[in-house]
């Protein structure tokens, strides 16, 4: 007991240090990076490698990546955003496009496609929040958006039209496999290199929340009106939040599509490309920063065993995960990042009533 | 793999195509010449401009009667019902299952899927979305979503992905001239009647009121002391009977498979919000504004374009008049 | 006839009463007085069920009511007048009243206290037919009393009724609260105009940071200097 | 060269089937001469990490076993298909009809060059995800699969023959439309018996009129009637392309959404265009809501055509759609008529899985086929030998309607054939061209 005391209380002292968030982010990164090798591991005849491969730990990472980026506009300014598939295809075929047609490197491409749709994303906050929609209105009115861009995309043949776009190889853009083309042969690369892109997006995530930007994001989130009354302009926060948003997610769709090979109007601009973006999110806890890349470990990893458990019923899998998507909103309704904290009120209450109230 | 100045070619031709094109006209043809048609046509009395009215109006009836039950529990509740393309899809193989096994008419299957819609929605209220009503919105959502996941793949694995029909040719009628194909007619008629049926029902009975007053105002409705609870699981369990005599109707004209729902959900969606929260003549009215604009569009612009306009249309409303057409007035 | 015994409430984590206690008698006028910000509408809130206490408890006529939904409180006679009125603003007048009987006595005598309520409110008589929503805030704050008394209360809470109202409106309010209250209907209120209101009440409390800290009754809170003080802005 | 990374990830699951005694040899290792070993930079890291791993389990890992001396107890076909969502309905019967070509192939005595080795199928359920195509494959590789076929979604297609392409495993393609799922990219290992949109399309223009203009029709306009997705899209602009070459007009075109609820607007449009013949190309759904727009509007252009639509090949379709359905023609791929193996497949079909031998479940029993047949030749279970096999494989004794099946450098077999169906009596015959037509077409 008292060794457990000990523990915790130098773990309170840590947890107060400046560097603490930092020491944190770098032990979880370094756990990451380190998670392919360590599904290999055999412990006492199984490995990780069973349930979880390379494959699906890179979506794993992708959806903890555009987890992370919805979250800067949807779970720090409380705008709820319900159409980033439009974003994410935006990077997936501005990438794409300038690609086939130009040749233009991807990484360019990508950070164009990062740019426009940051545009379109500025577009779609310039004209809801002039309007002033809120809630459902606001969610429905994204979910427009991005369904708009489906049914143009599909009946523009000047973009393929349905039939989307087929990656060309490295060396059609004069270019070899390897960092530089955006292109491998193997997983492993791709791993890391979403990996860095989680990263990337995590940092500004962290920076975003811990600076001025961040206050007011949060203070517009609690209360618009108190915000504005008290002098945060903000409209021209709220479109930074989308901007920044939709940038990171398209960077997003810009990666699924080297990543793999093919896109089309009704793969990134799918309905359901909407939930898969935000779901990570909400099942880790909107609005904080480990949240997203927890929620991601949870959601795919859960859908994948679910699909590789019960293989003798086709269909099965859906249900229970269903079912566990009820579960987890239900029992978690803050996300499961508040898992710890309600397990210590449960503890501290159980040990008596003291610790609550201070 | 095309050289490089051939890739400059089609570079200049993609800005020229895709970026310049609706400021010069390029892309705006597209949408112009078939305008112009449509003026024509009207210059000169095109008979096929009434068959087109006819099947605007008949593919809005359809629309309608899928939104009715959505705008209800979305308008009482607050709640994006994310399970209602799949409530549709119970009412169809109610229809279909209780006419095959039972050898009864589809048209008395209608009412039998309404109550077992019914007893499911409460069902469904109960175990997923009570609980968290007062949550995030986000949540509800994906409760929802859960839901639907559930019953579909239920579905899937009892009566097998393969699509299914009801045995009923009822084929079509002409009037003077114009095709009306009766499966449709059926699901107007029904749309009409329920609509006004249901709007008897909250405009002249005390539970009517009840949910009525709960759309309104939740808190007032607290205050003055009505089961809140109660009056959302009811309303949930209307909301999805609706749901259950739209897909019946549906069955009537359309084969189904698991999945057929889903097609349905967005443009229900639309026709919420275009007509107003829990509105049902809105519902009515943005059923038909979406059926005329699908057909019309559908005979006048290449491929899907009308699906664009339609979005066009949601997003202007969102932003001009989110409260709907008929938004604010009493239902 | 209520009472409530070290009552916490609030809004998510934040708390906003750190336990009140207090108490109405039957046949009563009691007045909570306290600055913006004090707890007031918290505890009325409490009271109905909208919030529910996170310590203490709340009884009525012995009977404990904070484990109750709002609707049950209701049913045992217990009708507020919510400060910001939560009218059904797009239903009408009529419907209104009509939504406010709920408990099955109330319902009985609906037609006969609907007519009631048209006599003591006119101006509701006129405008039956119109939506509650158009109406002039003097106009809806009546209609908000009449759908409260429409549910045959025992006790009835107000809570800020002459908010934003026109100083002969103001008048008028008080009037009626003096004719349900002489019909037998035990009041709390929570007011702004604290001199009219202390006049009125048998007894006051004064709020402060969610805690009650004072208590006596209308007349003695009239003369106490911190009172006058604080809240007559003399 | 070391091990790469990929084949660590190959014996995911091993604790499965460690216990499996028999497990027929990986010979994975086999492959890293292949393009996708190509750069052993980035992936030498990991192949002492599997490497390690692999010493409590080397039976499985078999690096080197795959001699041709060792006996092979079974062959494994992977089937990588959607069998649950959106295209199950399909899906299942394709894969279905890859486990009766393995169960005949047993029924007949298994593999004879390799001594009577057992073909087995084991199955995998992409859904229809694009994520999830590239996964099912590695799932099934390290199951044991020694070669692999799917997957019906192009897009997952895509992803899955990636894969194969990778590890150095062949891929059959069961069904997939999409032309750039093999054109121009370069594949080594990957496979298509059956006809692509553009090639189907091709078939339409050569084969319809032709048999429409014999018959004393006449077949100068045309009008499209096509789903509004990638599928529709490409047959649409192989028909744009080729037909005019045949002197066809198109003079309409008009599109449906999938999931729409009826096919009305659609009709009213070609009808007012009124050309000699309706071009439909949808999935069963949407040619069911064109037949019935059509009789509901009480129109028949004097031909009523199909190109590559699962509805006019599809027997419980016709069937449901009734008598308008007779005379319908469609070109798509087909079971040849004229042999009565077609006939013996079919009905073991319907006995054991109640379900319609469609087009599409016809050319996944192809495919299944001719996995088989390449094993046959190759007398090995070695993935490069099996892949060998194929490049030079000539299989004649397939139940589609083709010729000789055999591939070229880019995989795609050079004899793919979409020949002429038409409805007669309610049941879908070849009619075209007369090699493999069953009935005369009537037009």
């Amino acid at each position: 007991m008292s060794t457990l005391e000990s523990v915790r209380e130098g773990y309170r002292t840590f947890d107060d240090q400046r560097y603490a968030p930092f020491v944190k982010g770098v032990a979880l990164f370094a756990l990451l990076a380190a998670l392919p090798y360590i599904i290999e591991i055999d412990v006492a005849g199984m490995e990780l490698a069973a349930t979880l491969s390379l494959k699906v730990l890179i979506l794993t990472v992708i959806y903890a990546y555009t987890a992370q980026s919805w979250n800067i506009m949807s779970g720090y300014t409380g705008q709820f955003s319900f159409g980033h598939a439009a974003f994410f295809g935006v990077g997936a075929y501005a990438t794409q496009l300038l690609l086939t047609d130009v040749g233009l490197n991807p990484w360019i491409g990508m950070l164009i496609g990062g740019l426009l749709a940051g545009l379109y994303g500025l577009v779609i906050g310039a004209l809801t929040f002039r309007f002033n929609l809120k809630g459902h209105y606001f969610a429905l009115a994204t979910l427009a958006f991005a369904e708009l861009l489906r049914f143009v995309v599909t009946n523009m043949s000047e973009l393929n039209g349905a039939n989307g776009y087929f990656k060309p190889f490295p060396r059609d853009y004069g270019a070899e496999y390897g960092l530089a083309a955006f292109q491998f042969q193997t997983d492993l690369p791709y791993y890391y290199i979403i990996l860095g892109f989680l990263l990337v997006v995590t940092v500004v995530s962290w920076a975003i929340k811990n600076s001025w930007v961040g206050l007011y994001f949060f203070a517009i989130r609690e209360d618009e009106r108190a915000a504005a009354s008290v002098g945060v302009p903000s409209f021209r926060y709220k479109l930074v939040g989308v901007a920044v948003s939709a940038f990171f997610t398209a960077l997003g769709g810009a990666y699924w599509s080297m990543y793999f090979n093919t896109i089309r109007p009704d793969t990134v601009f799918a309905l359901f490309k909407n939930v898969e973006i935000l779901l990570p999110a909400v099942v880790g806890g909107p609005g904080t920063l480990i949240g997203p890349i927890v929620g991601s470990f949870i959601v795919t990893p859960v859908s994948e065993v679910a699909r590789t458990t019960f293989t003798d019923i086709n269909g099965l899998d859906r249900i229970i995960y269903g079912a566990f998507l009820v579960a987890i909103v239900i029992y978690s309704p803050r996300g499961v990042v508040s898992w710890p904290s309600r397990a210590r009120a449960l503890w501290s209450r159980l040990k008596g009533d003291e610790e609550v109230s201070e | 793999m095309p050289t490089i100045p051939e890739r400059r070619n089609r570079m200049r031709h993609l800005v020229t195509s895709v970026a310049a094109a609706p400021l010069q006209g390029g892309g705006l043809d597209r949408f112009i010449d078939p305008f112009a048609q449509f003026l024509t046509d009207i210059a000169n009395m095109e008979p096929v401009l009434l068959q087109l009215l006819a099947f605007g109006l008949l593919l809005g009836g359809v629309y309608a009667l899928t939104a009715l039950g959505l705008t209800m529990i979305f308008g009482v509740m607050d709640v994006i019902n994310f399970a209602h393309g799949v409530f549709l899809v119970v009412g169809m193989y109610t229809v279909w299952l209780v006419s095959t096994t039972l050898g009864i008419s589809p048209f008395i299957g209608i009412p039998i899927a309404a109550v077992v819609l019914f007893a499911l929605g409460i069902g469904v209220h109960i175990l997923t979305v009570e609980p968290i009503i007062e949550a995030p919105q986000q949540n509800q959502l994906i409760a929802t979503l859960g839901v639907l996941l559930i019953i579909q793949s239920a579905i899937e694995i009892i009566f097998t992905p393969d699509p299914q029909q009801v045995e009923l040719s009822l084929g079509s009628v002409q009037v003077g001239g114009v095709f009306i194909p009766l499966g449709q007619f059926y699901a107007l008629l029904i749309a009409l009647g329920t609509m006004l049926g249901v709007r008897a029902f909250l405009n002249r009975t005390d539970l009517g009121r009840k949910i009525r007053g709960t759309a309104d105002n939740r808190d007032g409705a607290r205050y003055v002391g009505i089961n809140v609870p109660q009056i959302n699981y009811l309303t949930f369990g209307i909301g999805a009977a609706l749901a259950g005599v739209a897909g019946g109707s549906i069955a009537l004209f359309q084969r189904f498979d698991p999945f057929t729902g889903e097609a349905y959900l967005i443009n229900a969606f639309v026709i919420v919000i275009l007509g107003g929260l829990g509105s049902f003549p809105g519902a009515f009215v943005g059923g038909l504004i979406v059926g005329m604009i699908q057909v019309f569009g559908g005979y006048y612009l290449p491929g899907t374009t009308s699906q664009v306009l339609i979005f066009l249309l949601f997003i202007g409303t969102l932003l001009v008049k989110p409260e709907g057409l008929f938004g604010g007035a009493e239902a | 006839m209520l009472e409530l015994e070290g009552v916490r409430a609030g809004y998510d984590e934040i708390e906003v009463l750190h336990g009140v206690d207090m108490h109405v008698d039957e046949g009563e006028i009691v007045a909570l007085i306290g600055s913006n910000g004090a707890g007031k509408t918290t505890t009325m809130r409490t009271i109905c069920g909208i919030l529910s206490p996170s310590h203490g408890r709340i009884t009525y006529r012995g009977e404990e009511i904070h484990t109750k939904p709002s609707h049950e409180i209701v049913e045992r006679g217990i009708v507020q007048v919510p400060e910001n009125r939560d009218l059904f603003t797009n239903m009408t007048v009529m419907n209104n009243l009509l939504l406010g009987a709920q408990t099955d006595e109330a319902i009985a005598n609906r037609e006969e206290n609907l007519a009631e309520m048209l006599d003591l409110f006119p101006r509701l008589e006129e405008r039956k037919k119109q939506r509650a929503g158009t109406m002039s805030g003097g106009e809806q704050q009546m209609l908000t009393l009449a759908r409260a008394l429409m549910g045959e209360p025992d006790l009835l809470i107000l809570d800020e009724p002459s908010i934003g109202l026109a100083p002969h409106l103001v008048q008028e309010v008080f009037d009626v609260v003096e004719e349900i209250h002489q019909q037998g209907v035990t009041v709390l209120m929570v007011e702004q105009n604290v001199q009219q209101t202390l006049q009125l009440a048998d007894r006051g409390y004064v709020m402060e940071n969610g805690r009650i800290t004072m208590s006596a009754s209308g007349s003695a809170l009239l003369e106490d200097d911190s009172v006058v003080e604080a809240y007559l802005g003399v | 060269m070391g091990k790469t990374f990929k084949s660590s990830t190959s014996n995911r699951r091993r604790f499965l089937k460690a216990t499996g005694a028999s497990v027929a040899a990986l010979t994975l290792a086999g492959c890293t001469s292949d393009d996708a070993g190509g750069n052993g930079g980035d992936s030498g890291g990991s192949g002492g990490d599997s490497g390690g791993s692999g010493g409590d389990s080397g039976g499985s890992q078999g690096t080197t076993t795959g001699t041709p001396q060792q006996s092979v107890e079974e062959i494994i076909i992977g089937s990588n298909h959607p069998l649950s969502g959106g295209l199950a309905a399909t899906g299942v019967g394709m894969s279905n009809a890859i486990k009766l070509a393995a169960m005949r192939k047993n029924e007949e005595g298994g593999i004879q060059s390799l001594d009577g080795a057992e073909v087995k199928v084991i199955e995998g359920d992409n859904q229809g995800k694009q994520e999830l195509g590239g996964q099912v494959s590695e799932e099934l590789l390290s199951d044991g699969a020694h070669v692999l076929t799917g997957c019906y979604s192009s897009p997952v297609t895509t992803a899955a023959t990636q894969v194969a392409e990778r590890q150095g495993v062949p891929f059959v393609v069961s069904i997939a439309a999409a032309d750039n799922i093999l054109q121009g990219r370069g594949f080594n290992y990957i496979y298509r018996p059956q006809p692509p949109a553009r090639r189907l399309a091709r078939d339409y223009a050569d084969l319809v009129p032709a048999v429409i203009r014999d018959g004393g029709g006449t077949l100068d306009t045309a009008g499209l009637f096509y789903i509004n997705n990638s599928y529709g899209q490409a047959i649409r602009d192989g028909l744009r392309e080729f037909l005019p070459e045949q002197n066809v007009e198109i003079v309409e075109e008009t599109a449906i959404e999938f999931g729409a609820s009826d096919a009305n607007t659609q009709v009213s449009r070609l009808r007012s265009a009124d050309p000699d013949t309706i071009i439909a190309t949808t999935y069963v759904a949407g040619g069911v809501l064109l037949a019935q727009a059509l009789q509901d509007q009480e129109y028949r252009p004097p031909h009523l055509t199909a190109s590559a639509s699962a509805t006019f090949t599809d027997d419980k379709a016709v069937r449901d759609i009734g008598d308008f359905a007779n005379g319908v023609m469609d070109n798509n791929y087909a079971l040849n008529p004229t042999i009565d193996k077609t006939a013996e497949v079919r009905s073991q079909f319907l006995d054991n899985y109640e379900q319609e031998f469609s087009a599409s479940v016809g050319m996944a029993y192809t495919a299944a086929e001719v996995i088989i047949q390449a094993v046959e030749e190759a007398g090995s279970d070695d993935p490069d030998d099996i892949n060998e096999a194929l490049k030079n494989l000539q299989y004649d004794d397939h139940i589609s309607a083709m010729g000789t099946i055999e591939f070229n450098d880019e995989g795609e077999n050079v004899n793919a054939l979409g020949p002429v169906n038409q409805v007669q009596d309610l049941t879908v015959k070849v009619v075209y061209p007369e090699e493999y037509a069953e009935a005369p077409p009537q037009v």
